[in-house]
């Protein structure tokens, strides 16, 4: 039988996205090349409301299952209920609904991002020094991975924030934020950019300043650049938190396996499950060979 | 080529030329020529053409039909640069500065003196400096033409024509806002011009300056050519008489008589820089002249009664009571009107028609919660009517006006109002005889129906034939009150000069 | 000789006026050859919905470009409105009575932070475009900081009816966007202000030797925008039932001057119409519809609309010409 | 009468000139008294460098809002012609002459890219503000599309030295953004491209009349400001050795925008100068630094800039009628 599988997602704003977009395509092509029956249409919003437009314009395509990584939860609740009490299939990737709206739930780990790296970091440090944040865009998602980190460094009364700013995940930002923190201090032993873009600015902004007091320095997101730093054993950065845009895939993956009514490997119920965390996965020299994609965009 | 052969071939011919703005004929095949030396008058009714004509002449238009002889040649005017290259100088009508720009800035765009790459700023300052001093002007080179008052621009529009070499040079209306004075050094120095070769063509509604200063006049009516004769065979009255089509009568109505309660009273008002203790009354039905040479402070002294600008101290009184007049709007309802000078910088919009200019200050009167439009529209025709529009259609946008045209729309507005005392600052610049005849006679009839009028002009004819009295102001301040036989040209120069009166 | 003005005359109007909507016709032509999906009555009631929210926007907006002016704050200047509407709503518990404080709120807010634009403009004599990009930074981090950079959310089931439902098989936001359309073309055309608005456009100068109060003029033309965005703010909110403070409304600002814009109005100001607004925003709708339908690669979706903006001035552009 | 008039003359040019240095000043004494660190030589220098990515645009960017335009498509504009370039750089090898290939590349693309708006601006008598608004979605999607929404990144040892690198303590950037902005000031005080530029901002009709050649000069403010963004995204892409597609000069079209018009230059054309653009772009960049020295809220942050945007237009303004 045919299938028709709409896919919504976020344009590609950031580098992350713009891994969400490029998962999204990949799967959809691997899908296609095996199964002829399945028609995907994907399309990408730039604000919430774009995204309900989206959302319904799909509906008048008719589709059996939508994959849908809202922009927002909130805005993005009423328009999914609607698609779900239609009867159509839902499975919500990543930023979560406000209502139990969806057949399966696949996502990253914020808070979990938020306290890897806090815990690693703190391990790091031998549990005291003094560290910047560089925060993402200020919305849900960012608050989320800020307070987890900042709950656990709670624990630890000898590591001092100095300082946490917004950089919105965002290369040149970061660069920007960096340079002035290395002005407002003399002393900084580690710095937590919290998304691989951002630290890319950030480790630029540090080379500049030939500054050598700085320990180490941790992304998040895990993009296949940092990856490979880790990999090669660089010495500021000696880890990466991941929070994988390959998501997207998984979530196309449950839509169409649902809906052939196959089941997961190795699971001994019938359904895929309705929600799937993915953890938030720590990379170190040791494990990063198996993170590293080199095709990917990010 | 031999020079006596040069002599003789026209400089500019003109042959068949017709004009079409979207299916109206507003030339119809128009041939003249032209020879070095020629001061070449062309006159006509508004919207005859004339700037038409030049317009296509200079590049600015392109005929429909006919064909253009330049020292022989036949030529495609293209556009302005083309026609600077051949040495063709347009004065247009309205304004043509660059407001934020210098004097010199101005005289020399699009010519600008270089050394390599670079403006040669200093040499440009020099010639302007000269070429002021030619046209025996005050007006500093690096000054800001926004600065200026409206006979300073005319000068540097001038400068601007003078500093090109120019073969020939065309003059649209460049008198009008101009002084006595000012016309004769205009006219010396068109001579020196005519001396060196250069052919002019002017085009004005003074006739007598035409008849003064031109070898040759042309009359156009209706866009076709009706004449074109030696002018010292043909004197002003004839002149009129061609343009019109039939014969005119005697130009200024006889004076009104005031009645005895005074409407207007201004005492000791001043406006720093502008105005210096200014006092004068205004009775029923009178018309009260102001003259002055140019920068006399008329405009302002209008400006300022109408809440433009701000007044430091002073009184004004309508019918006995004070008013304060803290905005153009105030003003209009307490029963002032202004019918400003400067036509297309602050009279009219030339992108409205006709019926939205006209209602545009008195739209209060159209406008119940929506705006009657009808109504409104019956008002235009009627002025239309009255003043002889000539326009496509009521909605025709004022752009395509002739400047007399516009002058009529703008005069119109200003009356729509129902003023009991209306400002009239320069009404018949640009406007024919038998324009001008109709709005004296329309002036004279409205102050018999008891409205007051301040008429600021500087044309002394219209001053010594229209007004009841006569007010002389010099930088700011009024130098004499004249009446009865005080009014006259000799007396009115006296105190504008500052040979008599208070200084 | 008659013949030939008539025809002329009749060439100028037709496409002065009907200039936007020969684009749109071309475009909705072309839209339906493309994609079987895009004549389904659903899809166009959609597309109708979609572009409402800008739509009504842009209807204020008509009146600030028109004057002269433009504002580029009216998309943040959205996000906060609908976040202190929801706020509001929240407070009053929800119910009918709630609705209406909802509204008054906003309108009230609305206006006001239009006012600001227009008094800073006005009486500062600041150009609009660095004022409303000032305010525009302003209204966004305020409600980033009331939100704490979350969502605005309510609990009612009453609001998201407002936004959600439909009289007449027809969603309650093209009602709104219409009728205000039909009211705001009166206010252009038939009204003192209105006329008044052209007026300064065209020329300030001469508004002010007219008697106009160019400056109150202005600034209503602010207010009004304002208070357009207090019925958009409205209807997105209930729509969404929620506000995000970083997300909500972004880049509307552009959306609403592109629909003024492409309906024909001059970015210089002094003449335009409500009518054209709306097609523009209508045309800017099928746009976004027709990417989705056909599927084209997101990445080069932003190469076809902004080619289709420039095209859809064009073409009147063009049309208007000849 | 003669002293009066001087001395209104020297006011007069006194602050349409000096305004924003004016401005500048107050916000220097205010930031130094507020951060002990804001007067280090470092930290002046990294606002310095910091600014002369937008300021270098904003350069041409002032010739085109004198000569009455705007280009809002200059960020899309820069990164895609700086993903272009490190395209270039990593096809020629990253060495001396692939960076000269890359400067060439460079520039005749962002010249191209400019060429395009003047001439469907000019030749197609469209609103700037409408062409670019196209053309910044064009730009950015046809980015996106060649890198597939990802990263161009270079492996060149060398690329980075440009954009990283220094001569006598003062990056090279700040070096090249004063260099070009004394050549931008030249051309528009001391060429006849510079008078026509102001002649055409400020009444085209008189231009016309003139003999200049209208949309030729037009055309060419929008090649000029093309090629800034060529220079600006060459020391943009060889500073971060990469271009994010997505990410790359986000929003350079405002901040390069408001540094003209906090620089003095009317909105409206005509008139404005090169030097107060470079006071603008400084002025902003210090709000930036001052934002995040003083740890203000970070959701208060747009506050605070709108507000200084504002205000320091504001400032020159009273000063000006004063
Ligand atoms: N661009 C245009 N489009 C349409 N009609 C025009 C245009 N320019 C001029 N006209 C019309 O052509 C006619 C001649 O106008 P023109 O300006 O040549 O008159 P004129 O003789 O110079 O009058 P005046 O003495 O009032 O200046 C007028 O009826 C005018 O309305
Ligand atoms: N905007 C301005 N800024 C400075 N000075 C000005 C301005 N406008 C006018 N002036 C000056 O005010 C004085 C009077 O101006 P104006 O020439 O308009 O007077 P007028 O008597 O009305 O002359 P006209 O005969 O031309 O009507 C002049 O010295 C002029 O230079
Ligand atoms: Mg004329
Ligand atoms: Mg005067």
């Amino acid at each position: 039988p045919k299938i028709r599988i709409g896919v919504s997602i976020p344009t590609a704003d950031h580098g992350w996205t713009g891994g969400i977009n490029w998962w999204a395509q990949k799967a959809i092509k691997e899908w296609q090349a095996k199964d002829p029956d399945v028609t995907f249409f994907l399309v990408t919003a730039d604000s919430p409301a774009k995204q309900v437009a989206d959302v319904e314009d799909l509906m008048v395509k008719g589709i059996d299952a939508l994959v849908i990584l809202a922009h927002d939860s909130a805005p993005l609740t009423p328009i999914v209920e609607k698609v779900y009490n239609e009867g159509i299939f839902v499975v919500s990737v990543d930023r979560g609904l406000t209502k139990p709206v969806e057949h399966v739930y696949v996502a990253g780990d914020n808070p979990g991002l938020g306290r890897v790296s806090a815990e690693w970091m703190a391990k790091e440090l031998n549990y005291k020094g003094s560290i910047v944040v560089l925060e993402g865009i200020p919305c849900v998602i960012n608050s989320e991975r800020v307070d987890a980190f900042n709950e656990v460094m709670k624990k630890y009364p000898n590591i001092k924030i100095l300082d946490s700013q917004p950089a919105y995940w965002s290369t040149q930002k970061g660069l920007e934020i960096m340079e002035n923190y290395l002005q407002k201090y003399d002393k900084i032993d580690a710095v937590w950019a919290q998304d691989d873009d951002v630290l890319k600015g950030v480790l630029q902004a540090y080379k500049e300043s030939r500054r050598k007091d700085i320990l180490f320095f941790l992304g998040g997101a895990g993009s296949k650049e940092i990856i490979k730093m880790v990999m090669d054993g660089d010495k500021q950065v000696r880890a990466d938190v991941t929070y994988p845009p390959s998501m997207i895939g998984t979530g196309i993956s449950m839509a169409v396996m649902s809906l052939r009514g196959e089941k997961l490997n190795g699971f001994y119920q019938n359904q895929i499950p309705s929600k799937i965390i993915l953890a938030a996965e720590l990379i170190t020299v040791g494990n990063a060979k198996s993170y590293y994609e080199p095709d990917s965009i990010f | 080529m031999d020079p006596v052969a040069e002599k003789e071939i026209p400089l500019l011919e003109v042959k068949g030329i017709s004009k079409e703005f979207s299916g109206v004929r507003v030339l119809d095949r128009v041939s003249f020529s032209l020879s070095r030396g020629e001061i070449f008058g062309i006159i006509g009714e508004n919207g005859a053409g004339k700037s038409t004509l030049i317009k296509i002449i200079s590049g600015i238009y392109h005929p429909t039909e006919g064909s253009l002889l330049f020292e022989g040649k036949s030529v495609t005017v293209r556009d302005a640069e083309t026609a600077h290259k051949m040495g063709i100088n347009l004065i247009p009508q309205e304004f043509n500065l660059i407001p934020e720009m210098t004097v010199s800035e101005n005289i020399f765009l699009g010519k600008e003196l270089r050394n390599r790459w670079f403006l040669d700023k200093r040499a440009m300052i020099e010639k302007t400096r000269s070429l002021l001093e030619h046209l025996r002007s005050d007006i500093a080179a690096d000054a800001r033409i926004e600065s200026l008052s409206v006979a300073q621009k005319q000068m540097v529009e001038f400068a601007k024509a003078l500093a090109s070499e120019s073969k020939l040079l065309i003059l649209d209306e460049p008198t009008t806002v101009l002084t006595r004075k000012e016309i004769d050094i205009l006219f010396e120095i068109m001579r020196q011009a005519k001396q060196s070769g250069v052919a002019m063509i002017y085009i004005s509604h003074k006739l007598k300056e035409v008849k003064e200063i031109c070898d040759k006049v042309m009359v156009l009516r209706d866009g076709k050519l009706i004449s074109i004769e030696s002018s010292e065979h043909l004197g002003v009255h004839d002149m009129a008489t061609k343009m019109v089509g039939r014969e005119l009568s005697q130009i200024f109505p006889p004076k009104a008589k005031p009645q005895e309660d005074t409407v207007l009273q201004v005492r000791n008002l001043s406006v720093p820089n502008c105005l210096e203790g200014v006092s004068f009354d205004l009775k029923r039905g009178e018309i009260l002249g102001f003259a002055g040479l140019v920068g006399a402070g008329r405009t302002e002294l209008a400006e300022t009664l109408i809440g433009i600008r701000k007044k430091s101290a002073g009184t004004i009184l309508l019918n006995g009571k004070e008013v304060y007049v803290k905005n153009p709007t105030r003003a209009f309802a307490s029963g002032l009107a202004y019918l400003s000078e400067d036509r297309q910088g602050s009279g009219i919009l030339t992108a409205f028609g006709i019926t939205e200019n006209i209602t545009l200050t008195s739209l209060k009167r159209y406008s119940r919660f929506l705006l009657k439009k009808k109504e409104e529209a019956l008002k235009a025709q009627e002025y239309v009517r009255k003043f002889d529009i000539k326009a496509a259609s009521l909605k025709t946008r004022l752009e395509f006006f002739s400047g007399g045209n516009q002058q009529k729309v703008s005069f119109a507005k200003s009356l729509d109002s129902d003023p009991q005392i209306i400002l009239i600052d320069e009404p018949t610049r640009g406007i024919d005889v038998q324009a001008k005849h109709e709005m004296y006679r329309f002036i004279h009839s409205l102050v018999e129906g008891g409205l007051s009028c301040v008429l600021i002009s500087s044309e002394m004819e219209e001053v010594i034939g229209m007004s009841n009295r006569v007010v002389v102001m010099k930088e700011g301040r009024i130098t004499g009150i004249l009446t009865g036989d005080q009014i006259n040209e000799e007396e009115i120069m006296f105190y504008a000069t500052g040979l008599k009166g208070v200084a | 000789m008659t013949i030939k003005l008539l025809l002329s005359k009749i060439r100028r109007i037709d496409f002065e006026k009907y200039g936007p909507l020969f684009a749109l016709a071309i475009l909705f032509i072309i839209s339906a050859i493309a994609s079987p999906y895009f004549i389904k009555t659903r899809n166009l009631l959609n597309i109708l919905r979609q572009v409402s929210y800008t739509g009504i926007i842009g209807l204020g907006m008509t009146f600030v470009i028109i004057s002269g002016g433009i504002d580029l704050s009216v998309g943040s200047m959205t996000a906060l409105v609908g976040g202190i509407m929801i706020l509001t709503l929240n407070h009053f518990g929800g119910g009918v009575s709630a609705i209406l404080m909802v509204l008054l709120v906003g309108i009230l807010l609305g206006a006001g932070a239009g006012a600001l634009n227009g008094i800073i403009i006005t009486k500062g004599r600041v150009a609009p475009f660095i004022v409303t990009l000032g305010t525009m930074a302003v209204y966004r981090s305020l409600t980033l900081y009331i939100s704490n950079a979350g969502e605005f959310r309510s609990n009612s089931n009453l609001y998201p009816e407002l936004g959600m439902g439909a009289f007449l098989e027809i969603p309650n936001p093209v009602w709104i966007f219409f009728l205000l359309a039909i009211l705001c073309s009166i206010i252009l055309n038939y009204t003192k202000f209105g006329r008044y608005v052209r007026a300064v456009g065209s020329n300030d100068k001469v508004a002010t030797y007219s008697g106009i109060r160019v400056d109150r003029v202005r600034f209503l033309t602010y207010v009004l925008v304002g208070v357009m965005v207090a019925v958009s703010a409205l209807l997105l909110s209930s729509r969404l039932n929620s506000i995000s403070s970083s997300n909500a409304a972004v880049n509307y600002e552009l959306d609403a001057i592109a629909a003024v814009i492409i309906g024909g109005t001059a970015m210089s100001g002094g003449s335009g119409t409500v009518f054209g607004t709306v097609i523009g925003a209508i045309i800017l709708g099928i746009v976004n519809n027709m990417l989705n339908m056909l599927g084209i690669s997101p990445y080069l979706q932003g190469t076809v609309k902004g080619l289709v903006i420039i095209g859809a001035v064009l073409i009147q552009k063009k049309k208007k010409r000849s």
